[in-house]
């Protein structure tokens, strides 16, 4: 990679799934998100809506600080929203339309655990948790995952623990449930990926320049949907770079790459 | 009898209104405006046996983790985010020191509104699916709609004793208000709960909220005790008058590598660290 | 009645019925009750916090205008409660703990219809609706009942439509729905009652000047329960008349009177 | 591809997104800030069979049942309040012109946080031992919790599939605002409705609710349509800019005591007066 860094084409690979009537909002420790959702605004879908930290809705921060949660990222927001009644209320009825999920674990169908590796009762490792993982994966229709350890202790066959909803078993799983959406994309370290549309297991759809098909199969503790020829992920262009860098000049979107386990 | 009942107290007695045993609801969003200070009192006080009711917090669980006054915790999210995870808080859960509850931010905020409207549950799809609902089937559990066939999830009512919140401003009537009004958790929090008690950094005449009556977050009415803290959300953010102290977040976290070290820097910037969660 | 007009002494009365830990707000349509909180708060009750239009918190209004849910009311006011859902967690958690009700037919247990005469589904006289009666009734301990209509079309034996719920069908009634408090008393032009604590029938507390016992059992259409000897309500004294019209200078309580059918 | 989507229309154009049979939520409280300048383009358009909720209205409604745009009422108060009784929905409602189904404030808003929501119901207290229940038991009915045994009232989602609120100022993309923010049951109206619609007295640059984010009332992706509309609340009032028109309300009611002369009335400050709806 010459021109631009892993993080850059992490991050301008997510930013294309997010098409123009995008209403996103970002949790905690959302760094790659939050720099894909302002570079996809400044890009393809300038009537993308994304709701810093839940909070502040169409901000114009000029740096991404420590927190995804905090006020650093709301200057310049057209509302604070103060009512967390109000939030919940807009994620239920699918006016926010947009979550992206990261977990320790991910299975094939895009359930995601962030709360305990090991058993609940015995943890080997206890994680923060599930955040709003267990609601927004229910409620929220368009599920972004990402993940910048794309491994087999990452993805995995069988979560410990599913703190957040993706397609479920799989299948109408989610219908079943009476629940709308389901997770669309998977965008990794090594690969970007979708959900078969019947069977909703994860299906490899692009594999990033250097990486090859084999390697993300290595990588991967379930077996992956592969469709013919997977092509390579298009490289991030010179102005997508150039944009990653000035709206996230302190480079915030790496301290998920440098937390890989 | 007095014009106005004057709901200020010390630092020291509002803690004492928390006994142990209690079911404490703490204030804050992730690094946002805990009510930090109030922490520490009762972790000097040497409070125990508490069920903390923490949505997305961090320092303040990690706090009271540390210093050994949480008997159970219900959770949504405990982390420091960009700083890492919540060392006490981890190493409590892992050697079970504490009971671990994990909640989602919706389905607390649900059983905390079922509280305050005095009725068994509130309904949500939220957790639908998931693996957090078996883990406690005495307070969430799933329910089929008799008449529409829909599923979902019932929240059972939960009433903190106590919801502490910090704020920029009070009043002694016990007005208080955040500037921007920023309230978030804290607002459900302050609905639910039967004792209410707000830290501010500082303590105004009532003319004042009288002069900008639609930025008040929380009316005398709903507050119950009023503490005077400058600085009372230290080491997280009171935005705009501080911010985080991020140079505290990442000393803590280099404290916390050696287990003699952390006791000594918990001591000097909390209070004792409890021998039963180890750092 | 020499130093006082009968809109003063049932506001005085009504007034009087407020301890100090009250916390009220008002409804539409509620001059009287207006009146007699800010009275309250002036004298006897200084810590009563009144909540304009379950709006406006501890207001300082310098008149009465035609609405009672209107902003002339929430001059000084310390807080504008924006949330109708804050407001109604409130209510519902006890803190707002008191509320006053007015209705075209009152029966014995203090239920109150203000939402048709006549059959539902063939009303002779639509009337305005219950409003928050039905929700109030219900939630909050302490309800106040005020009348300045006292004659036997509006204390009845059987309510036309039960629009807000007092001590129900009497007796535990309430316990048994699971509702905590209700009916406190009920101030008329006539008298001021209250329950009796065991059959929760209205009784008669004391009669206002002028007016006899003999003429309040005429001028109710169910039987009252008196006990003894009843007394006459004290005439508001001239400090309270001289509040009263400095509170309500232009008199807008008297809207209620002049409304009389 | 426009750099931002641009929602505002004309009020005629706002009034065709409700078509005949339409549920539509009317914003106001009372007195205060109702949408009247679209009531009143409802009424010209000729709009029929509206299922009308309108929690705690007075003249729209009164207006909107006048111009025999009213198949059914949901309301929990309808009312001039020191003015006296609607005088079109008193009589239509006396003549069984419309059909009226009295709700109660809060039952009518858990119903819409219901539809919010996406949950079946909504538990409240409110409402037991009324006989406002069995007007409606497909809509509200009592439940008693199988663990607790408590009684409750489920209140069955209702969701308007138009709500039109109105406020101060409100920018093309759809934010809007009041000042003082003043929100009250339009809230719950926006959150719940399929397609929302604002109108504003102004319609302002995006910068300044950038300039004022926590004045912000409804975000842009929580409106569907602006409308510019001077004066758009009058005779309610729309405060601090103007207080309810007085002199109004005292000449409806003057007028509506003669029904030719109301017809004439009617027809020159609002529209044609049906003859389904006699004043």
């Amino acid at each position: 990679m010459s021109d631009y860094e892993l993080d850059e084409l992490v991050v301008a690979a997510l930013a294309r799934e997010f098409p123009d009537d995008t209403v996103a909002f970002n949790g905690a420790v959302s760094f790659v998100p939050v720099c894909a959702l302002m570079l996809a605004r400044a890009t393809h879908s300038p009537n993308l809506v994304w709701v810093a930290g839940s909070i502040a809705v169409d901000p114009q921060p000029t740096e991404i600080p420590e927190s995804t949660l905090v006020s650093t990222l709301w200057d310049g927001a057209t509302m604070l929203q103060s009512s967390v009644a109000d939030f919940w209320a807009y994620a239920q009825s699918g006016r926010l339309n947009s979550f992206c999920f990261r977990g320790a674990q991910m299975d094939a169908h895009g359930n995601v655990n962030n709360t305990v590796i090991g058993a609940y009762d015995e943890p080997k490792i206890r994680l923060p948790g599930g955040g709003g993982m267990a609601d927004l994966g229910c409620l929220v229709p368009r599920i972004y995952l990402w993940s910048t350890t794309h491994d087999t202790r990452t993805f995995v066959e069988r979560l410990d623990f599913r703190s957040g909803l993706g397609w479920g078993d799989g299948g109408d799983h989610r219908e079943r449930l009476g629940l709308s959406g389901g997770p669309v994309a998977c965008v990794t370290n090594l690969a970007v990926l979708d959900f078969h549309p019947e069977s909703r297991r994860m299906r490899l759809r692009s594999v990033h320049p250097g990486v090859s098909v084999e390697d993300v199969v290595a990588a991967t503790g379930f077996e992956l949907v592969i469709e013919g020829d997977v092509p390579e992920t298009p490289a991030p262009s010179a102005e997508e770079v150039q944009l990653i860098r000035t709206l996230d000049p302190t480079g915030a979107r790496r301290r998920e790459f440098a937390a890989a386990r | 009898m007095p014009a106005h009942e004057d709901k200020r107290v010390g630092l020291a007695d509002a803690a004492a209104l928390v006994p142990a045993g209690s079911t404490l609801a703490l204030g804050g969003l992730s690094l946002n405006c805990s009510p930090m200070a109030f922490c520490r009192e009762l972790v000097r006080a040497g409070v125990r046996d508490l069920e903390l009711v923490a949505v997305v917090n961090g320092m303040g669980t990690d706090w009271l983790v540390g210093g050994g006054c949480v008997r159970r915790l219900l959770m949504g999210l405990t982390s420091f985010e960009g700083f890492g995870l919540a060392p006490n808080f981890r190493r409590a859960a892992q050697t079970k020191a504490i009971e671990v509850e994990e909640w989602s931010e919706h389905t607390l905020i649900c059983a905390l509104q079922a509280a305050t409207a005095g009725v068994p549950y509130m309904p949500t799809r939220a957790g639908l699916g998931t693996d957090m609902l078996a883990l406690h089937p005495h307070r969430t559990w799933e329910v089929v709609d008799e008449r529409s066939g829909q599923r979902f999830v019932a929240c059972g009512a939960l009433q903190p004793d106590v919801a502490v919140v910090h704020v920029h401003e009070a009043d002694r009537r016990g007005n208080a208000r955040m500037h921007p009004k920023l309230v978030w958790f804290d607002t459900e929090l302050v609905k639910a709960a039967k004792t209410v008690i707000v830290t501010a950094e500082r303590i105004v005449e009532t003319d004042s909220f009288r002069a900008a009556p639609e930025a008040t977050a929380f009316p005398s009415f709903a507050v119950d005790h009023v503490v005077e803290a400058p600085r009372g959300a230290w080491p997280t953010a009171c935005w705009p008058e501080y911010g985080y102290d991020g140079d505290f977040y990442r000393a803590y976290q280099q404290a916390a590598r050696d287990r003699d070290a952390f006791a000594a820097f918990f001591a000097e910037h909390v209070g004792p660290l409890a021998t039963g969660a180890p750092a």
